[in-house]
């Protein structure tokens, strides 16, 4: 039988998002014991590799309804604008708290907080820690978390499943990557923090352990995925490694250039309007697929690519703002962005969609609730705008954080020994997946078709034909994975039952995506079709919802709330 | 072996450097005999190879210590502000070649 | 022992400081005369006539730049010697190790004042 | 890409259910101009053999997962060019960790350090998040910001000789933490922090050998820190007071 551990909320994820959910618990309620489950030390959690800011209303000349507007139109009017408001007012106060708890934000010279210009914001308002906000603001968090004893973490753990008694969610079962052991670890509310999946493409800006695990436990569990064909592309993405270059290289002033040397965003119309490198990042990035077909693209070994500019800027500028791009540009593509342009093309960077959740960040199971990239709580609706990301983690984070307490206070512990079971048939089906030396079909094989099917089908512009046909490979794929072949027998540290694990999990979302992108008919934010090219609003203005069926997901609508902000045509 | 371990390693030589300085000084308070005797000790090519040991030593602590010294001082001590660290190495180097330089002078009867 | 060495750390780092800066800058020039230009002749050793040397030690001034130039290497010695005896798989013999050290230059810092108080 | 070449990597391999000691793999494979070692040692992960067990995520140097002794020296394997090296490469797990298995390494007690130096802002009057940010200049900033950047990689404790002798050894990145609080203009915890400091197995054990500095991949210089926390906890000593905080 498997081992026991009793907490009062189970966090799974120790990002931004989990972190944050857990100092709200602690703070709110030092008596509950949280669990913070993930599967990497905390501090390795890819919030570390943001880069460009966070946002919040910080200057007299911004204002809530800016930031909202800002925000409702960059998602081409698919975000839920009761979250809109509600995230814009708590957005300053959240960055205040980082601040007070040891954030190094970058200063004015009067020592208030510096805000930098960003993608599709109409003002300064994104707040930076030069452009390792992500890293300052992780450490920020995960130090700060360790003053509360009630914080008690599991460290690469790997959570594989969630456990549900009486229709209600009380914990997760766990694998202890250390010892390969499976333990049951309970709550009487779970909160899912677990990020994106950005892995599901070969082309990403995400690092290996982005693989969508929150989202596949919901969804497994019956828990609908929303919104799940948008995809962020982000414009800048280095050649190759698909590693990020902020946003913030064009919030201070980087240009955008194709072969000719010309600044196309200027001198085409690309709907970006003045704002021209600082539109949002699905225009920008269809801009530049759009170059590149034209033949306006120079030619590399790893395709295409532009020239994101910032030799004008100057070496102190860059130093001071931007070193960690400059330190980037050299090891990752030997270029020193003082003097010379930096090779980019469009790479995937963001899930928009995720566990569906309501403004509390519960979700349709009781006792389950998810913040951060792994939810979609509908603020970004069809296209995120840059730095909107970490503020959501902080501010949905908490919420979810304080929801889940008061759900607990009101919620029993569940029948141990049911949760128990479960747990049990867990650990032996994981026993059965370790060294399964009998498979037949490699890890990397499959993740290789996995991800080339999702380019081939769900890139920035989509074809109902290769989707159908990205549609199929998956579903396939989701056939063969039940054969994979695992080496590796031991217990201890066996990443490779890991690796296989998140396989799984990745060809669950990917086709969660490919399913909801087939069934949109239309072109909104950072879907596009190449058959349906305008927005319809008539027919499209829902969430799209994918639930999991064992013959294949199944898809579902959800409204929009709209409210201030009438859809209109997104012009800039 | 590694540049750290020979900076350590100094050690032996500063310790020395220090006992035989003490026994030298010591003769001087003994009298004029003891002083002669040890003086002409020092002509001892065994001493003289030991301080032009100790000599190579200083000059590698000098030079690796006044380049590790000014990032040792915090941005401000207490309400003290040290000088920037190029200007605290400059200034290292120059408080000791101006204090070698004087000294030396002293010793050699070129002063005083 | 351990816990009056661990009290004693700062006053030892200050003195194992002031040696490396301070007596590496005294030093310097009284190897280069009295340890290499007399002895080889390059200086010649009426510098060092018993007289003279006796006037410039015993001086307020001498005394202090003896003391410091004797005692202060002996800190920095017993320091460094002690960490490279650690950091050569000696963590385990420490406790042994840098009583004797400090003991060394201790004695000698006590003989140092003694020779310069006595001139 | 073309003109690839083949490579001979030497990897340190343990697993404690099978091996008493650990024991080395040799693995011969073909490798591209612009991969970083871990680009190799993910290769033979993914297409040679799937019981080679190392951590790596971000592949951007910024997650601090993936430190490995490269050819003796402590590295962060995403950042390091293979093309740095000739044809053989021997790989290792972190030295002066205990090893978990193959490459991976122990780091718990690397976190019990890195908490017991309490790396959170400490006041004696919390401000509430309505009442704004604090005021710090870009200079009181300057004063710590490098310290802040460490990434948690450890490959400092690899480098350090006193860990390498003393295990219990506080050490370079969890003493600049501290260090780092200690200078933030909107910390008062520096008493705290200094009693701490001058514990056993903290900053006096330093023997400034600098090799932490030398191999920071984030320019972080940790050694700096330390020898800075060292002078302040004597300044704190000797006055037996709090240091009167000022800026520069």
């Amino acid at each position: 039988m498997v081992d026991v551990a009793r907490h009062d909320i189970v966090i799974v994820g120790g990002g931004a998002a989990g972190l944050r959910a857990a100092i709200a618990v602690a703070e709110a309620s030092p008596d509950l014991s949280v669990a913070l489950v993930s599967k990497v030390y905390p501090m390795r959690c890819h919030t570390v590799s943001a880069e460009g800011g966070a946002a919040a209303v910080a200057r007299a000349d911004d204002s809530f309804e800016m930031h909202g507007y800002d925000t409702v139109k960059g998602s081409d009017f698919l975000a839920d604008q009761d979250v809109i408001r509600y995230f814009v007012e708590e957005a300053p106060a959240e960055l205040n708290r980082l601040e007070h708890w040891g954030c190094p934000w970058s200063r004015n010279d009067d020592g208030s907080v510096a805000t930098r210009a960003f993608g599709g914001m109409t003002t300064k308002r994104t707040w930076f820690a030069t452009d390792k906000v992500g890293f300052h603001m992780l450490h920020t968090l995960f130090q700060h978390s360790m003053r509360f004893d009630s914080v008690v973490r599991y460290d690469e753990y790997f959570a594989t499943k969630l456990l549900v008694d009486g229709g209600v969610c009380r914990g997760v079962a766990a694998l202890d990557i250390r010892t390969g052991e499976v333990s049951a670890i309970l709550g009487r509310a779970v909160i899912l923090a677990t990020g994106g999946a950005g892995r599901i493409f070969p082309f990403t800006t995400n690092g290996m352990i982005k693989t969508g695990d929150g989202m596949a436990l919901a969804y497994r569990a019956g828990v609908p995925l929303k919104d799940m064909e948008f995809v962020q592309y982000h414009p800048t993405g280095l050649p190759g490694t698909g590693i990020l270059i902020t946003e913030a290289t064009r919030g201070e002033g980087g240009y955008l250039k194709n072969s000719e040397g010309e600044r196309f965003l200027v001198e085409r119309d690309y709907g970006v309007g003045t704002k021209a490198e600082l539109g949002p990042r699905d225009m920008i990035s269809r801009a530049i697929i759009q170059e590149i077909e034209a033949g306006r693209a120079f030619k590399g070994p790893y395709g295409e690519y532009l020239h994101l500019d910032l030799t004008h800027l100057g070496e102190e500028l860059i130093d001071k703002r931007l070193p960690f791009v400059r330190e980037l540009g050299r090891i990752y593509i030997g270029v020193d962005p003082v003097y010379e342009p930096i090779p980019i093309r469009p790479v995937v960077h963001y899930m928009m969609g995720g566990v569906d959740t309501d403004i509390d960040g519960a979700t349709t199971l009781p006792g389950l609730y998810a913040a951060g990239e792994v939810a979609c709580v509908s603020l970004n609706g069809a296209n995120r705008l840059g730095s909107n990301s970490l503020t959501e983690c902080l501010v949905f984070g908490a919420r979810a954080g304080l929801v889940a307490v008061e759900f607990a206070n009101g919620s029993s512990a569940g029948n141990e020994d049911a949760l128990r079971a479960q747990a049990d048939e867990e650990r032996a089906h994981i026993d059965a997946l370790r060294g399964r030396v009998k498979g037949g079909e490699k890890i990397s094989q499959l993740r290789r078709e996995m991800t080339s099917a999702m380019e081939d089908g769900c890139g920035v512009y989509r074809h109902q034909d290769t989707l159908r046909a990205c549609v199929q490979s998956l579903a396939q794929l989701r056939g063969r994975v039940s054969d994979l072949r695992l080496e590796d027998a031991s217990r201890v540290f066996n990443t490779e039952l890991i690796s296989a694990l998140e396989l799984i999990n990745m060809i669950d979302v990917a086709e969660a995506v490919a399913i909801s992108a087939l069934d949109r008919k239309e072109s909104r934010g950072a879907h596009t079709c190449r058959e349906y090219t305008a927005r319809d609003d008539q027919n499209y203005l829902y969430h799209t919802l994918c639930s999991f069926d064992p013959a294949g997901p199944r898809l579902g609508k959800k409204d929009v709330t709209l409210g201030t902000w009438e859809p209109e045509e997104r012009k800039y | 072996m590694r540049l750290y371990t020979l900076f350590g390693a100094t050690g032996i030589v500063y310790l020395l450097v220090g006992f035989v300085a003490l026994r030298v000084v010591w003769n001087l308070g003994e009298g004029p005999e003891a002083w002669a005797a040890v003086l002409e000790q020092l002509e001892n090519p065994i001493y003289i190879a030991f301080h032009a040991l100790a000599l190579v030593s200083v000059v590698f602590v000098a030079v690796r210590f006044f380049r590790l010294f000014p990032k040792a001082q915090p941005a401000f001590i207490g309400p003290v502000v040290p000088p920037p660290r190029p200007i605290l190495h400059a200034m290292l180097y120059a408080a000791w070649i101006g204090i070698t330089v004087v000294l030396s002078a002293i010793l050699a009867g070129v002063i005083f | 022992m351990k816990d009056l060495l661990l009290r004693l750390e700062p006053v030892i780092w200050v003195l194992f400081g002031a040696g490396i800066l301070v007596g590496t800058m005294l030093i310097t020039g009284w190897i280069l005369i009295v340890g290499l230009a007399v002895p080889t002749g390059l200086v010649s050793a009426d510098a060092l006539a018993f007289g003279r040397a006796y006037g410039l030690a015993s001086h307020f001034v001498g005394r202090l730049v003896l003391l410091g130039l004797i005692a202060l290497p002996m800190w920095k010695g017993a320091h460094h010697m002690r960490h490279l005896s650690i950091d050569h798989g000696g963590a385990e013999r420490d406790a042994v190790v840098a009583p004797i050290l400090y003991g060394i230059a201790t004695i000698g810092s006590i003989a140092a004042i003694v020779a310069v108080a006595r001139l | 890409m073309s003109d690839a070449k083949t490579m001979k990597l030497v990897i340190t391999r343990f697993d404690p259910d099978v091996d008493a000691v650990p024991r080395t793999q040799e693995y011969e494979i073909p490798v591209q101009p612009d991969w970083k070692v871990l680009d190799a040692v993910n290769f033979i992960k993914d297409e040679v053999d799937g019981t080679l067990s190392h951590r790596w995520s971000c592949r951007m140097a910024v997650c601090g997962s993936c430190g490995m002794m490269v050819n003796g020296e402590p590295k962060l394997t995403c950042k390091v060019a293979l093309s740095d090296y000739g044809d053989e490469l021997l790989i290792e797990p972190l030295a002066n960790f205990p090893v978990v298995r193959d490459l991976v390494v122990e780091m718990e007690g690397f976190m019990d350090k890195f908490k017991s130096v309490k790396p959170w802002i400490i006041t004696a009057k919390e401000m509430a998040a309505e009442e704004g940010t604090n005021r710090q200049s870009p200079a009181e900033l300057e004063v710590f910001k490098q310290f802040s950047m460490c990434i948690n990689c450890m490959l400092c404790y690899s480098a350090c000789p006193v860990v390498a002798n003393e295990p219990e050894f506080l050490g370079p990145a969890a003493i600049a933490l501290g260090h780092r609080y200690n200078m933030d203009s909107r910390d008062e915890g520096q008493a705290e922090r200094n009693e701490i400091f001058r514990g056993e197995g903290t900053v006096f054990s330093c023997s400034y050998a600098n090799e932490c500095s030398e191999v920071c991949p984030k320019n972080v210089d940790p050694a700096a820190a330390v020898n800075q926390a060292k002078l302040n906890a004597v300044i704190d000593w000797a006055t037996g007071l709090v240091i009167p905080r000022k800026g520069p």
